[in-house]
């Protein structure tokens, strides 16, 4: 069976075929026997023929796949080669015109208003998460054409705090 | 003694252990977001005492007494930060006729505050850090010590503690904002907004002493902590034995830490934090009038269960060992594992723990306060655990502790232990060189996490036979005999490849 | 060093934990039944070598030293149990140019045989106990020895070991079929049926002295173990120290223990156990040539790793402590966790793991071989784990096993825990009174798991919660405001009740 | 909501309605009021409102419940009162005839033949199960009617080893 992974910004053709007790594998131009032992809920151990292994922890949702081993962690997204060649992965498309809180907390001041200039760095607003006052500083030079919280409001991760101009 | 435990997370949980080891039954109390703790869930009683916010719930005075009072309990165990050096709290326990698991209010009045504490150390003959004798009215009076001490200076809030309400000003420009930052933190966290300045100690590293008293007069100090690694001001490791304290200096540092819990008539667990300079110049900073976070490493090391001590010496008993008989045996590190995704600038990570397996097996210690499908909440301190490891040597409680590291599997959240698996492999921090700015640079020079190419291939590997698993949904053969015999097929294969 | 790991379960782990902290690589064997078992799936590599019965696989020599070779692993270490005290497989390893972790083939051959180390230490002059210096040939010579020594008697095998190969005898009417009895176990487990007789000591206790020594002639022991608390011939408990050796009859039995090891030119970890009888008396019952099961308690209490001491003598290097410098420090009980149903006559109990949540916090030890989903197999030992408390003082450490033992929460299977909470809380055990008998009579007299009536009810109500949500598969309401009114409400109808 | 429970060979009517974040019930004659908090997918905190709990660790087979608190473990049985009424607890059928296996293992032995007569506590055939030999005695006199299993087979917990008459 034939899937696209993409990891690290590279798309990588994968076969996977049943053999024995495991599995052969042609990643890339590269074969490989090996076998995915489960071991409870979450843990695998990916074990080559040649007895070489790791023990992976994993996650999965849709076709994202969260994979920990040697206390480090992968991201991989596999894709049948179609839904691969009509979507690919979809990345989230940063707009340096909005800043969006990059933590769910509590907006504790806000420090600019709309019409403000400011200058990249500045503070425009100070967000507490988890008893840490963060404050979130202007990714570039405008002007501020609104402000999407208020004081005292609970946001979650990616929501709009405020709107630049230039 | 029926205890309440006035706090929550892995502390509260710490302490119901040593209560329930010691046959006293618990009370905890908890607020709405945390009916499902573990330390709500694991008491012998539990009450609920407000809304998700501390300043609803856990700072609430009146409803912990009212909790006290309808349960029955007889003493109160007051943890580490909340109400924990809040001297009226302490009194108002021992007013409702509650044994308050710690030292006096006066005592902990006396160290309340920076300006005051420093005041009397410097009475006591104890060397503090030069800076501002009084309160700083506007940041001009700071802009006025900051011209004769130089740049870069320190400005804390006289209430402030555990790294919160302290910020360092780097030059005279940076002053008014930073007033104010530090002013606002002041109020918001300690509800006193007075401020002061220190002078900038050059390449300090963080040294603690941890003392411990009875109300008989006895006070002994069971050696130091090394607490020099910071993040925002927020200790991350912790060691004991320092590597940079020999027992000279260890008598030395001892000596001038009972000196300083001597000064308050300090009973109970009590610490004592130093900054101390490249040439073993220690000055006083502060004295944390509770248990504190990292007092396992000393457990583990000097084996004295601080807890227990704290309930007996709170009953009045005597202390169970001299200055004479306590020294330190091994070397015990401590990683304090938080809910934080170290890629992602240590932002703070909520969610459910979908899956938990903690590390196992010799010199390993895991402070929990967490559990398999427990939802971490938004409103409180991220910490998961505290990870301990100790063995023979530094170095052994090192490999140990990356050991144990890499046994600890969690699922659900992003957690800072691929930082700490990066840090303790670091060859700059196993040779014990560093200083409170250390962690900062090793940041900027490191890739956190990085991904070999071998484990890249494994993990796209795992992911596809996942994937296929997944469109299979087939379940694999278990015959024995015949699993041996595709087995051997297998090796087969695997020789001919080699 | 690459280290091959001939073994399983939580030795194999304990061991492979060790390894990977002295930074060795190390390779798992396993059978078809253990395929997904921790030791298998936690090593760097995991080598196939035959189906479930340990006969075809961890007891066949060829096909541990073919997975040495084909992994490169340089040096062997056997665990304890299988081939751990096979001569022959030490010196198969030595010929196949590894290191054997352990001590040498001729210390082993020496000890193998109990009728042979029993005539070497009488000339060494260590005690033993009375009985036959031959091997029976029939039930009537044991008959005569019977006769003149007076029943109960014990029949043991030679090559027996680890409570297997023994019986006792209590007239000679029971002789003929407990003589056939251990002769079929002596060949079926030891494949050497040489069996003979020992005179009972009278309310014995079993008292062991961990040797360790390197190959440079430095030899040290690591005080004693407390082993009565035995259930056929297996111990369930393991103490250290004991509560009956003073450090004056420690000196004494820990210089008869050099004595036996010196005799046989012994290097590595060993155990040497004996019989002690209520005079204090003690006498030489065997050398077990291996890392012991119950060796965590003296590592706790001595804060030596004896794992990693293995591998550094093996590899030539020298102890790192003298005799002088090691003292039992703390008090440490372990408890060995089984797949067993206390309730239904301790029968096996394997199945499928679906939850384990295993004790953690200050002093807790557990050295584990299993997980959550993993499936205990029926064709090895039922040990779970190993759960050892650690305090400063006996009753300490027993209180703290108690905790520890209400914090391991583990479903799907029955385990020896309610056997171990009602055991710890015997006053008997508790004042440290009791022989190798105390377990039966302990039995005899207890009913393990008794249900008050408060946890009848609460068992009843939580069942019928439970029963009602299968019916509504509702959920709970979680805004916090109005939860807080409802729980007002109830805490409203709570005090109406009272 | 009315059930029958089944604990310790007694039936005990129980009646189950939500009450606020908990639970109003009435055990036999005695009212309660209480929540059992969700703690993970196997652990709940028995809340009583007074304060009072117990952390049970549980596992349901059908209406068989087994609870664990404070370190014992208490077998639970809630039917609805109907289903209680037709059929009630299963109790398995000791049949004194057959001698089977009270545990998996594997036949190392077999002491007798059919047609042999034993007496009360007689070993029949030895049982190895994880490396221990157990004697499978006779439960009372009679003759071996048959003997259902052979040595080295391996049995299931349950299976019947020995068959004897009068």
């Amino acid at each position: 069976m034939k899937f696209i992974a993409r990891h690290e910004e590279l798309d990588i053709p994968v076969e996977v075929e049943r053999l024995g007790v495991g599995y052969r594998l042609r990643v890339g131009e590269k074969e490989i026997v090996a076998d995915l032992v489960a071991a409870g809920p979450r843990l695998r151990a990916l074990r080559f023929a040649d007895g070489r292994q790791y023990l992976i922890l994993y996650h999965r949702d849709g076709s994202e796949y969260r994979i920990t081993l040697a206390g480090r962690r992968a991201h991989v997204r596999i894709d049948d080669p179609l839904s691969a060649r009509r979507g690919g992965p979809d990345q989230p498309v940063s707009d340096a015109s909005v800043v969006k809180a990059m933590m769910p907390g509590r907006i504790v001041r806000v420090l600019v208003s709309p019409g403000d200039e400011v200058r990249r760095g500045q503070g425009l607003l100070i967000l507490e998460a988890m008893k840490m006052e963060n404050e979130i500083s202007a990714p570039r030079d405008g002007r501020v054409a609104s402000v999407d919280a208020e004081a005292g409001a609970t946001v979650e991760s990616g929501a709009p705090l405020v709107t630049l101009e230039s | 003694m029926k205890i309440l435990v006035a706090n929550r997370g892995e502390i509260a949980v710490r302490v119901i252990r040593a209560c329930r080891e010691m046959g006293f039954p618990t009370v905890a109390v908890y607020s709405e977001a945390d009916r499902a703790a573990l330390h709500a869930i694991m008491a012998d009683e539990a009450v609920l005492i407000g809304p998700a916010p501390s300043s609803e719930s856990y700072l609430r005075v009146d409803r912990l007494l009212e909790a006290a009072s309808k349960t029955g309990a007889t003493a109160v165990h007051p943890g580490y930060g909340f109400l924990a050096e809040n001297a009226d709290f302490a009194q108002a326990c021992i007013d409702a006729g509650l044994t308050f698991i710690g030292p006096s209010p006066e005592s902990i009045r006396a160290m309340g505050s920076k300006l005051e504490s420093r005041r009397r150390m410097k009475e006591a003959g104890v060397p503090i850090v030069p800076g501002l004798e009084g309160a700083a009215a506007s940041w001009e009076d700071v802009a006025a010590f900051g011209h004769t001490a130089g740049y870069p200076i320190m400005l804390k809030a006289s209430a402030g503690g555990g790294g919160k309400g302290m910020r360092q000003v780097e030059s005279e420009k940076d002053l008014p904002a930073a007033f104010e930052r530090v002013r606002s933190e002041a109020k918001s966290f300690f509800g006193d907004d007075a401020i002061y300045a220190e002078k900038i100690v050059e390449q300090p590293r963080h040294i603690e002493v941890q003392v411990l008293g009875d109300q008989h007069g006895n006070l002994i100090h069971l050696g130091e902590r090394e607490c020099t690694l910071q993040r925002r001001h927020q200790k991350v490791v912790e060691e004991c034995p320092s590597p940079v304290v020999d027992e000279a200096l260890r008598e030395r540092i001892g000596e001038a830490a009972l000196k300083v819990a001597r000064a308050v008539g300090y009973y109970s667990a009590g610490t004592v934090e130093f900054l101390m300079d490249a040439d073993s110049q220690f000055y006083f900073l502060e004295m944390n009038t509770r248990l504190q976070v990292e007092h396992p490493v000393t457990e583990e090391v000097y084996g004295i269960d601080l807890v227990r001590e704290q309930i007996r010496v709170a009953a009045g008993e005597t202390l169970t060992m001299t200055q004479q008989e306590v020294h330190p045996r091994r070397h015990a590190i401590e990683c304090r594992i938080y809910a934080e995704a170290p890629y992602r600038n240590f932002a703070p990570s909520p969610g459910r723990i979908e899956f938990l397996a903690v590390p196992q097996g010799p010199g390993v210690r895991n402070d929990n306060g967490v559990y398999e499908g427990y939802e971490v909440p938004l409103h409180y301190d991220p910490m998961l655990s505290k990870l301990v490891a100790s063995a023979r040597t530094r170095e052994q409680a090192i490999d140990r502790m990356l050991r144990a590291l890499r046994e600890y599997r969690i699922e659900g959240i992003e957690t800072s232990i691929p930082f700490y698996s990066a840090l303790l492999s670091d060859s700059e921090f196993r040779e014990g060189k560093f200083d409170t700015g250390f962690i900062d640079s090793f940041l900027a020079r490191t890739e956190i996490g990085h991904l070999s190419e071998e484990l890249s291939e494994a993990s796209i590997i795992s992911a596809a036979i996942l994937a296929f698993e997944e469109t299979q949904k087939a379940t694999i053969p278990m015959e024995s005999g015949i699993e041996w015999r595709k087995a051997a097929l297998l090796e087969g294969i695997a020789r001919a490849r080699r």
